[in-house]
């Protein structure tokens, strides 16, 4: 991998985790309400997968540094969390709820599960229209255990439907742990019987982005699905409002030993990094600043983004 | 033409001069849809265009969605309402609320149809109607149509539409015959003003409207008035402009409908109609409904949960009595 | 007592006396409730007895529904009403029709929870009401209560009775205190008269209730009238009596709920009002609601789609001058 | 397997098949309507089912046969699909819903794969409660597409809870073949991961009571759930409203030649069989003649069976 890339995915990591930062410190200042899923210590996932995939994207609640990643401005980012006007959904989503089709993401999704479906049909609509990109969709090891999953592999194997399933096994579902919910750790042997799969460290970057291009190889080959999990391990509590008392803290010290932007650190020139934190820095000042100083919503546009123009014209 | 025919033609039409037209559900496909509303698309379209999915309403319409957002345009049929339960989630959660939630930058130009209703000793998980749920979630829109006429140009309005749209049929409509022309000027979103009158509004839809429709002379001649019958055809957003008109003219309202009274759609529009019209009206409102009570197999009990022709007459007499006509 | 602290004391008590009875939900066990109801529980009764289950809310109550099948008193836990949306066929086709389709032979002993209700800026996805669809569902018994005594007493009830429960709680009402005697004789089913008053009936529930508690003062003052206002407690069956006995008495009906307008629960309640005591009333009826939108996350936004204690006085104020108050 | 067992399987089929006939009979004279789910041709697994199995049922709506192999009387099977009082149902349910909790057997149901969850949570209910009969579950090929399956085959491994997961693939869900469906012909493949998996010839109601009771053994060991095929091959239609034109002659031709009934006859006693086989025709006479001197329903009774006694007090 060349040096240029190993940057782009060691900036990318730097700007997801100080933009949680930011979004954390905002929260706690009530600059931020409701839901605040962080993806601190999982952006090698986030970053690899974002960056490695060409085609569309479907992911759950816990999105900001994929959504950024993926080339969402984080003014606009930091804007949703804010539920100001110049938000990604214009304050009407919010942290679970961010939306870019220029950039072929799909959001965003508050039940657990509830986007795979959306995604598989997704990938059925690029089939048809000849795109060999294929869909991501991207989900955790919870997820996997509920009716909407199971369907979607054997609907994506059936029709041999060009997407890819990426689980991010944390091991943990809010509090419950994979154990209590299901047989086995690896949650891509539930696919086995459906695609091939592949499994790969997700708290390296590096692997993250080299076996998602691997497997977007597969699907543009025509193969149909194929199954991909990253075991990785979040730094918080589940969101903000968990106080992760489940975990020990020798749990919490082995999981934060794999920090994967201290890995990838190894590998990038000392100045380079140094400035690019900077530059990270500034850039979150400069969002949050943004965020700030955006405006909220005018009530009179309350149901302004309901339906379409011309569907409007029906509403009375 | 039949009601399964009108919509069968839309749907053929619609295809034809698109074809990013997807259709999808349990059997449209090679058996040509259980109500044999599909019949024949299959070998005019292609199995890429036409598709039978696995029993799994939630991915059905949740696949649906996804078609959606991915550009094509999807109409997607579940075998009966009794199964779009499964599919709640992804119709409320998902359907009904991203391009809320996406402030417009997802579109979901699709619609979703599904049959409802009590039709004969299907039994209690075979018979129940959910307009009352449906129409209650904002962001979708709802037609639930009564007549071949209507079937052909709402279904085709709703495939036109790049809004989500739950297109509700009943399961005795199917074989409806009705001879219109398909260059008539019909807009699915005003009811339609059956039959004219001064004395009553009776509002209803689906079957039961044709229930109405079969004993209004009968009521009519009873009480010595005149009723006027609207079919609401949209069922959200409703033609509450026509409903005003009416009311205003006649005083007096009933609504008659299917579905268990407890939480009824009618409750909707008896509510709305006494908080908008209160001072207008004459007499008590009456809402005809069915029994709180899962639909039993036994012919006489079903028929006992639920309006009939010889009940309406008889509850609107009563009423009409006791209302001063 | 804390609202979640009497709820935690009515399944523990429960669970004391009978040890058939077995709570299961998404993180209720190790975690103790993402809301704390279940704190405590699993330490007493174990692993056999508290359940953590997996993200899988057809089966979470698929599985209750089995339970009490097989003997057991499931108390089943969804971490809130949105989710249930996933459930709604087990609900409606399995857990309220049972009872009825096997003439009785099948009992079904259990109580499934949920909360419900914007909280704050939780999103369009975790906003949602659903009281008016399973309000609706012959065959369950749905409880909504408002107050710390009332969620220990009906609780209780619920998980006595044999017969299928829907428990309906408020997001926002879990740290709400109330001191109450445990001896108390309080019936679930009867609807809660909160405050006296001879001018006007206000019926509400859950949160809504102490919205409007909240400012009757401030209306009774401004429109020189006093206000009954009434909690109803359990949503069905609906304590029709009571609420009768009140509106004749004062000839004018408000309801206030959280929901989105297009067929609220407050309709039914409306609808039956005018069905039934049209000729008692003096005014038009009143129903303050959600606006007809998916929440939104925006903090204003979001509370422009709800009634607040704020808009509750002034529709009831500028309501009430226009209807001779 | 003994003389006396094997006759009894015998004439169980035959009951079944007779029921059957007499039900379709009275259904084209008016007598019943509605659904009407035939189980002609697959009576082996039906009859071999509920022979074999001791603990509890949950099935689908296609169950006359399982319901009077169980023991309920065909009496008050074909009264309930008359609509009348004496019906196992007393006319509330119908067809495809019958019930005997004397006989552990909990329905029929109308909702493809939606018994399957009450079966799993029955089977907690047993094993909570020290029985180790465990609970049997019938489904079809086309209900291993639902996430209720799906999501129960994960909940009954990871809990080992005592159940046996019995699919009858007759390849069909109405007129949808599993190859448009399922990636593979043989659903147990969604198991394997989850449990053991047998499979049995369903044509072969010998091999069905053998393989039933080995899978019951090995529940009442205490080892969880466990996972049993039968291909099977139904004679008419979905329901008698399908005019099966999506299977050829020469397919149904096939599926005919395995009629599980004159398999077994070969090993019955001639003057044994014939003997039974008026019996069966004398009963099916009997119970349609019940069946109609049967009462209907009170309509006054409307709403008696919605609640218990107490909970009905609480209702206006
Ligand atoms: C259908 C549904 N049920 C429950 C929830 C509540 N919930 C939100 S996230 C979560 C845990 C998800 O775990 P996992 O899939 O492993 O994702 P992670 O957050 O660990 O990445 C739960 C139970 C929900 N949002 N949707
Ligand atoms: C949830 C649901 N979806 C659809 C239906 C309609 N339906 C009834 S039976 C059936 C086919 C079931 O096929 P399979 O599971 O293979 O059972 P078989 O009848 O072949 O034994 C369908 C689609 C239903 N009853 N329930
Ligand atoms: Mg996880
Ligand atoms: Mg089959």
């Amino acid at each position: 991998m060349d040096d240029e890339l190993l940057e782009d995915l060691y900036y990318y990591m730097l700007l997801g985790r100080y933009f949680e930062y930011g979004a954390k410190e905002n929260y706690l200042q009530g600059n931020i309400s409701g839901f605040l899923h962080l993806d601190i210590g999982q952006e090698a996932l986030s970053v690899g997968a974002m960056k490695a995939f060409e085609g569309d994207v479907f992911t759950t609640y816990r999105e900001h540094v994929m959504a950024i990643a993926r080339g969402i401005s984080i003014k606009s980012v930091m804007a949703e969390l804010f539920g100001k006007i110049d938000g990604v959904s214009k304050g009407r989503g919010g942290s679970m709820h961010m939306f870019s089709p220029e950039l072929n993401f799909y959001g965003g999704d508050a039940i657990v599960g509830g986007h795979i479906p959306n995604a598989v049909g997704c990938a059925y609509a690029r089939k048809y229209q000849g795109i060999d990109t294929g869909t991501l969709v991207v989900f955790g090891d919870g997820a996997t255990n509920c009716g909407a999953f199971f369907e979607s592999i054997n609907i994506a194997s059936v029709n041999k439907l060009p997407i890819l399933f990426l689980c991010e096994n944390n091991k943990y579902a809010i509090g419950t742990h994979i154990s209590k919910v299901s047989s086995f750790e690896k949650q891509a042997q539930k696919a086995k019987i459906y695609m091939p799969t592949m499994e790969v460290d997700g708290m390296d970057v590096v692997a993250v982005y080299e076996t998602v291009t691997q497997a977007q190889g597969y699907i543009k080959e025509g193969n149909g699905p194929i199954f991909v999990e990253a075991m990785t391990c979040r730094f918080e509590g589940h969101s903000i409002s968990d106080s992760n008392q489940y975990r020990s803290s020798q749990e919490m010290e082995l999981c934060k030993a794999q920090d994967p932007i201290e890995k990838l650190k190894a590998h990038i020139n000392k100045d380079v990094a140094k400035s690019l934190e900077q530059k990270v820095i500034n850039e979150i000042e400069m969002a949050v600043k943004f965020a700030k100083e955006s405006e909220e919503p005018d009530i009179k546009d309350l149901k302004k983004y309901m339906y379409t123009q011309e569907g409007l014209k029906h509403v009375i | 033409m039949l009601y399964r025919e009108a919509l069968n033609l839309a749907i053929d039409e619609e295809m034809k001069e698109d074809k990013d037209i997807i259709l999808l559900g349990e059997d449209v496909a090679g058996v040509g849809g259980t109500f044999r509303v599909t019949e024949g698309l299959l070998a005019k379209y292609g199995d890429k265009r036409v598709l039978d999915t696995p029993i799994a309403e939630l991915s059905i319409v949740g696949n649906g969605i996804g078609m959606a957002i991915g550009g094509l345009r999807p109409i997607v049929e579940l075998m009966t309402a009794n199964f779009s339960l499964l599919a709640f989630d992804q119709i409320i959660n998902h359907m009904s609320k991203l391009p809320y939630m996406s402030a417009s930058k997802i579109k979901l130009p699709m619609v979703l149809r599904m049959p409802q209703g009590v039709s004969k000793q299907l039994g209690a998980q075979h018979s129940e109607n959910y307009e009352n749920m449906l129409s209650s979630v904002p962001g979708l829109f709802v037609f639930a149509v009564s007549s071949p006429a209507y079937a052909y140009f709402a279904l085709k309005k709703s495939i036109q539409m790049d809004d989500p749209v739950l297109f509700i049929e009943h399961e005795l409509l199917y074989n409806k015959k009705e001879d219109f022309s398909l260059n008539e000027d019909i807009d699915p979103f005003k009811a339609r003003l059956v039959k004219e009158g001064t004395d009553i509004t009776i509002i209803s839809y689906l079957k039961m409207l044709d229930d109405t429709l079969s004993v209004i002379d009968e009521i009519e001649k009873e009480l010595k008035c005149s009723c006027e019958l609207i079919d609401l055809c949209s069922l959200n957003p409703v033609d509450y402009a026509s409903l005003e008109k009416s009311i205003k003219k006649t005083s007096r309202v009933v609504i008659v409908e299917e579905g268990h009274r407890m939480g009824s759609y009618g409750a909707q529009i008896i509510s709305w109609a006494v908080e908008k019209l209160f001072y207008s009206l004459d007499a008590a409102p009456l809402r005809l409904c069915g029994e709180n009570v899962p639909i039993a197999y036994n012919r006489k009990l079903e028929l006992a949960s639920i309006p009939t022709p010889d009940t309406i007459k008889r509850d609107i007499i009563f009423w009409g009595r006791q209302s001063g006509l």
